[in-house]
């Protein structure tokens, strides 16, 4: 079933700009892979900036009192940490980049459903955060409102609160526009012999994730153009002094920016599934019940908004509801820990990069979701709510959870996207050192959090300051393993040894394919014969 | 295939719908958004928004519904019309169509100089005077019917562009998805519509 | 004192080792297991793995039940202990609390007004909370306890101080460039030294005059230091007489503060914007005539 | 690789469901003029629900769709009625 039809040292798609030469063969190109590839160029240069951020904050934070910036210039900086890092990183990253790259081809497809709309959402997302970072020169200054744009504050501020709100109302039609092609794609495009039962689970994943997209976000668009309203037209609908209620722009917002976070971590779970067993060398355990655990989760987690406002003085009924909701979100995430635990049993397990960075990424995720569980329980989230223990939840999920997952996923596929290998033991270092500060960093925060540290504050009381400390210098190691990583990538992609086609064994059709693949992926349409994880009945090709 | 390498677009006539349809849902929420907040100020000011709706211009309302109506099932109409291969009959009901969003969109003119004279807008000082809750009837009232009003103007040059597309035989009895989507689009403006007259105009 | 009340702070830290507890034993118990299976597994000693099923109905379900348990007694444990944090005793002394722009300003029922919530040791207190801008949340963590202080809108909270002492109180949702020094203490004294404070009230008042309580009531102090230090606002002390430059519809000028001025950067703070600070300080337009006179005879004396 | 496209409605359906959509549209106006209390808004709901269906089954064809129509279609509806529900925990009990 190989398709190498180009000899291996070709480069490909890479090579391939279709109608257009040079650089406009990649802005206007239609093929799915190139425009991963913006994405992900695009993406990572957003992450590194809020990762910068994320350092500078850090470093505020080192000692009590205003030590390198004003209160002003902090709020600015976790705003616009937060606002890069969910709505131009981790919302777009993992389906935009390999959901775009690997998602027809895992089906046995040449393109997505609607290839020009698929170019189209990615120029919306380039101007989109072009507005964003925009926002943060002009008017009144940048956003300091928080990610969550909480009115009334951020009906009153002075800031350029307007602009930056525009350019996620722009991104959300990206992100729509993208589900809209995945579920079109997942539909419509199968191969002959792509079944449902043989949808890769990453596959799964995206399709979950798709529907939250297309279902959620457009909760998000009408949320913005609301506050814009009240910003600019002075509608009131939020305003105790004309009758509206603020705690409903809580509501509409969670509505979507709870689905929002099941919109980050699916495709990292999906990630996770594909990378455990090709490097056990074992078929998933429990296929369905991981597939079905995606779309119960995308479905149950779009009921849970509320568990952001329990202190809002939302009613004690909403917050018995809510809480239940909440915990019965955590059992399908249960499900697929113990699937893949499960898959490891009697395999034949190498410890690769890919794999590390998916095996921590069970242990990081844990961590975080167990402390979802403190935080959905309504009596002990009233004292960690809003304090550094929320900090710690959600960085453990979105950047121990999607975060590693994203990584994990750059080292198994970047050897196909660009037919090259990295050194694997610098990988390994690297992971290491990650894994190491990642835990220093913000396990500290986890109990600053419990002993009432509050969140979003530049300042702090002196008993705080020992593990502010600690967590700041976590920081350090993070950022020394994460340089090592991108270094390493980034000459690995550029001049490491060919990496053939299929460096890890996989069984999925990526791997039938040279790497990098041609511009037509499949010359042929395949007839697959077996699913994405037989090891136990055909050898890898 | 061509020489450079990528594949035509395929031409997936139930995917292309199926994609009109997703994102037909994104827009059902997009208003689904200002109804969640509709109910919720419905409930806690039922009696202020029932004077505030008895403000606004039933008669104006209905037209605008038979208008709607009436551009809905020229539409309809059309896409029958080009797949029996009369084009020409379809041309003329996709103008139809439009002339129906044109009007429609006079007549909402005329009815927002009309209350905007009256210094009802939002955050006017004649709002201001009055019960809280008519300030948020008509906050809503001006933000759903805004938007609204922007799909109208939307599908109007939708409808205008296929009746073009027709005429160039882009559109054919065999080509007709690009039609037979606008439509779709073109009845989702008026089934929100459906629901905005009553909630809008009908409370007593 | 009423030794039949259980205080929120244990309530909740039941709760929490009962969570924290299952959760370390599941994440330990999950991480041996891959890791037993990583090491016994590994490659160099499994060169290929050996056949095993592909799913497991019982497995599956149990590892679906077992769960579903656990996180429903979680959440109705959780449940209760929140119930106990709704359910105000009988006989709590009702304070209002109100969140502004940066400070907190506590009422008592006699009309004693305070920046520091003074409390009795062992007696039950319920905080009515309210906001007069944005919204904010009371946040005592020695009592785990929290609730936003919403505009337009009356929350509640209650807790017991079982032991006499000063506990921080922290301003908990984000309200802008001054939420970090949001910040208050609660003094729990023993009923009697509480009985003190709470009626010698106005004889302390007497010599600074109204204005000074007037400052806190109104939050000014919350921006507006009395001692020369800088703040969100600039000092208070020797304002009057001061030559300051503001900026007055676009235009730059320097004046000197005198009464007039004073009113109208009170009632009206946007018409002049002071040199070096941000116009975000809100308009005093309810005052009173007399409030404003007191406000105004005070900083003219604060020199 | 284009699927066929479901039966060509004919133009009378269409007629009778633009008459109907009318009649309805006379009905919502003549019931809101009558005093049913809470009533009333269930009853404007219902009929536009009504509406909206012919509007969507016959003018949209989606009678004549496949089924995985019809279940996107439930999803999206099902889903915004849930967001209105569960806000409502909120909105009736506070
Ligand atoms: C990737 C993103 C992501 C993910 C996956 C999650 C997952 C979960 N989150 Fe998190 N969360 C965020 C991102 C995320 N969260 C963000 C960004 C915020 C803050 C927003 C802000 O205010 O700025 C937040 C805040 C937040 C709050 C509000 C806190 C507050 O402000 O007061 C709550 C409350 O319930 C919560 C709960 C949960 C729960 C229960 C899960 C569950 O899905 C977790 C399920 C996982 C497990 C349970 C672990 C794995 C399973 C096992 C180890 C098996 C054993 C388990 C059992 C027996 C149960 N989260
Ligand atoms: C995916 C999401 C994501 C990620 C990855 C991160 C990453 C980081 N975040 Fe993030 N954070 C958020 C999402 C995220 N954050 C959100 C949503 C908020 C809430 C905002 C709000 O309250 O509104 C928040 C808030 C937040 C706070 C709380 C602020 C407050 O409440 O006062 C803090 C404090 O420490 C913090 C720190 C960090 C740090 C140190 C990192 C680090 O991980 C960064 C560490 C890594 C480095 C520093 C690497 C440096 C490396 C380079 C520069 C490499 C150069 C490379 C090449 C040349 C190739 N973040
Ligand atoms: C939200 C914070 C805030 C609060 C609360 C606040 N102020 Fe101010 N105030 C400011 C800021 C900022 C300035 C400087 C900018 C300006 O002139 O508007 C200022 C300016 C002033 C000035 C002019 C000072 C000068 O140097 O010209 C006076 C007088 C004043 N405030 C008095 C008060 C009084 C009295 C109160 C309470 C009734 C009060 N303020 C409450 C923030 C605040
Ligand atoms: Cu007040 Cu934060
Ligand atoms: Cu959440």
């Amino acid at each position: 079933m190989t398709q190498e039809t180009t000899d291996p040292g070709s480069r490909g798609f890479l090579a391939d700009g279709g109608k257009y030469p040079g650089l406009l063969g990649w802005i206007f190109s239609t093929d799915h892979k190139r425009i991963g590839l913006l994405y992900l160029y695009a993406v990572l240069s957003f992450f590194l900036v809020g990762v910068a951020l994320g350092l500078i904050i850090r470093l505020e934070l080192i000692a009590p009192g205003e030590t390198i910036m004003s209160a002003q210039a902090y709020n600015a900086l976790f705003t616009v940490h937060g606002v890069i890092m969910i709505f131009l990183f981790i919302i777009p990253g993992i389906p935009a980049i390999f959901g775009n790259i690997f998602l027809p081809i895992h089906i046995g497809a040449n393109d997505v459903s609607f290839p020009r709309l698929n170019l189209f959402s990615w120029w919306l997302y380039m101007i989109a955060a072009l507005i964003i970072l925009a926002s943060l020169f002009t008017g009144g200054g940048p956003p300091d409102t928080g990610w969550t744009f909480y009115v009334p504050f951020s009906a009153e501020t002075t800031t350029n609160v307007p602009m930056a709100v525009f350019g996620v109302f722009i991104l959300g039609f990206s992100s729509i526009l993208t589900g809209i092609n995945f579920v079109t794609t997942v539909h419509r495009l199968r191969a002959p012999g792509v079944n449902w039962g043989r949808l890769p689970l990453f596959i799964w994943s995206l399709y979950a994730t798709a529907w939250v997209q297309i279902l959620a976000t457009p909760m998000l668009a009408i949320t913005l153009v609301l506050l814009l309203a009240e910003r600019l037209l002075g509608a009131g609908l939020f305003d105790p002094a004309s009758g509206g209620d603020p705690i409903m722009f809580q509501h509409l917002f969670w509505i979507y920016s709870h689905p929002a976070v099941y919109i980050m971590i699916l495709p990292g779970m999906g990630i996770v599934t594909e990378i455990i067993p090709v490097f056990a060398r074992k078929p998933v355990f429990g296929y369905w019940a991981i597939a079905f655990s995606s779309i119960g989760i995308a479905a149950a987690g779009s009921l849970v908004w509320g568990h952001h406002m329990f202190v809002s003085g939302m009613s004690d009924m909403a917050v018995l509801v809510f809480s239940l909701l909440t915990f019965i979100v955590a059992i399908p995430s249960a499900i697929k820990v113990f699937n893949w635990v499960a898959t490891l049993y009697k395999g034949s397990i190498s410890l690769d990069p890919p794999m590390l960075f998916a095996l921590s990424f069970i242990f990081l995720f844990c961590i975080g979701g167990l402390t979802g569980l403190i935080l959905g329980s309504a009596a002990t989230d009233v004292h960690v709510h809003d304090t550094a223990f929320v900090v710690g939840h959600f960085h453990y999920v979105m950047f121990g959870g999607t975060g590693f997952a994203f990584f994990g996923g750059l080292h198994y596929w970047l050897p196909k996207i660009c037919g090259r290998m990295y050194n694997k033991r610098i990988a390994t270092i690297a992971w290491g050192i990650m894994f190491a500060g990642f835990n220093i960093l913000y396990f500290s925060m986890m109990i600053l959090g419990l002993r009432g540290m509050p969140r979003r504050y530049y300042d702090y009381l002196p008993e705080y300051t020992d593990l502010n400390l600690v967590s700041t210098v976590g920081s350090w190691i993070l950022a020394a393993g994460l340089l090592l990583m991108f270094v390493n990538l980034l000459r690995g992609a550029r001049s490491g040894p060919p990496a053939g086609a299929n460096p890890w064994g996989g069984l999925t059709l990526e791997w039938t394919l040279s790497s990098p693949p041609q511009a037509e992926n499949f010359v042929n349409i395949p007839v697959v014969e077996h699913g994405p994880y037989d090891y136990d009945k055909v050898s890898p090709p | 295939m061509s020489d450079k390498g990528h594949p035509a677009p395929h031409k997936d006539y139930t995917g292309a719908k199926l994609g009109m349809w997703l994102f037909l849902y994104t827009e059902v929420l997009l208003f689904g958004g200002l109804f969640v907040l509709y109910a919720v100020y419905l409930h806690r000011y039922p009696q202020e928004f029932t004077t505030a709706a008895g403000q606004l211009n039933m008669y104006l309302g209905a037209a605008n519904t038979v208008v709607l109506l009436t551009g809905s099932l020229l539409v309809a109409l059309a896409v029958s019309a080009i797949r029996l291969g009369n084009s020409r009959l379809a041309q003329q009901l996709l103008w139809g169509g439009a002339v129906s969003g044109v009007l429609f969109l006079v007549n909402k003119y005329i009815e927002w100089s009309t209350e905007i004279s009256h210094g009802i807008y939002p955050g006017s000082p004649v709002l201001a005077q009055r019960d809280q809750g008519e300030s948020v009837f008509f906050g809503l009232y001006y933000l759903t019917l805004g938007l609204h009003g922007l799909h109208v103007l939307i599908g109007t040059i939708i409808l205008a562009t296929v009746a073009v597309m027709s005429a160039k035989g882009t559109i054919n009895q065999n080509e007709f998805v690009v039609l037979e989507n606008s439509g779709l689009y073109w009845h989702l403006v008026d089934l929100v519509w459906i629901f905005i007259f009553p909630l809008y105009y009908l409370l007593l | 004192m009423n030794p039949a009340l259980i205080s929120t702070t244990e309530t909740v830290d039941r709760i929490f080792f009962y969570i924290f507890g299952i959760s370390v034993v599941l994440l330990l118990a999950i991480t041996a297991v891959m890791l037993w299976f990583v090491v016994k597994y590994h490659r160099t000693r499994q060169p290929r793995p050996q056949a095993s099923p592909r799913s497991n109905l019982w497995l599956e379900t149990a590892w679906t039940i077992i769960p579903t348990l656990i996180v429903l007694s979680m959440f109705w444990y959780g449940w209760q202990g929140y119930t106990t944090l709704r359910d105000v005793p009988e006989g709590a002394l009702d304070v209002k609390v109100s969140g502004r722009k940066w400070s907190w300003s506590f009422t008592y029922p006699n009309g004693r007004i305070s920046s520091i919530l003074t409390v009795p040791v062992g007696q039950a207190i319920r905080l009515d909370i309210t906001s007069e801008d944005v919204l904010h949340s009371f946040y005592i963590p020695a009592f785990r306890i929290k609730r936003d202080a919403v505009p337009g809108m009356h929350t509640y909270e209650w807790f017991v101080a079982t032991e006499p002492g000063s506990y921080d109180a922290f301003c908990a949702e984000y309200c802008g460039v001054a939420h970090a020094s949001m910040i208050t203490t609660i003094e729990a004294l023993p009923d009697k030294e509480f009985q003190d404070w709470y009626q010698q009230e106005f004889e302390h008042g007497e010599e600074e005059g109204k204005g000074r309580e007037l400052l806190t009531k109104y939050g000014c102090t919350g921006c507006h230091s009395l001692d020369g230090s800088k703040m969100v606002g600039p000092t208070l002390l020797g304002l009057f007489g001061r030559q300051v430059t503001v900026t007055t519809d676009g235009v730059e000028r320097k004046l000197i503060v005198d009464r007039e001025y004073l009113i109208r950067a009170i009632v009206e703070p946007q018409s002049d914007i002071t040199q070096g600070y941000a116009p975000m300080m809100p308009p005093y337009a309810s005052l009173s005539a007399e409030e404003l006179e007191e406000i105004v005879e005070y900083l003219e004396a604060l020199r | 690789m284009s699927a066929p496209p479901h039966a060509i409605v004919s133009y009378r359906t269409f007629i009778i469901i633009w008459v109907l959509l009318l009649l309805l549209t006379g009905v919502t106006v003549a019931v809101s003029r009558v005093h049913l209390g809470a009533l009333n808004i269930w009853a404007a709901l219902g009929i536009a629900s009504l509406k909206s269906a012919l509007v969507i089954f016959f003018f949209m064809h989606l009678k004549y769709e496949r089924p995985i129509f019809k279940i996107c279609l439930l999803t999206a509806l099902v889903t915004l009625a849930l967001f209105i529900g569960l806000t409502f925990f909120d909105v009736l009990y506070r």
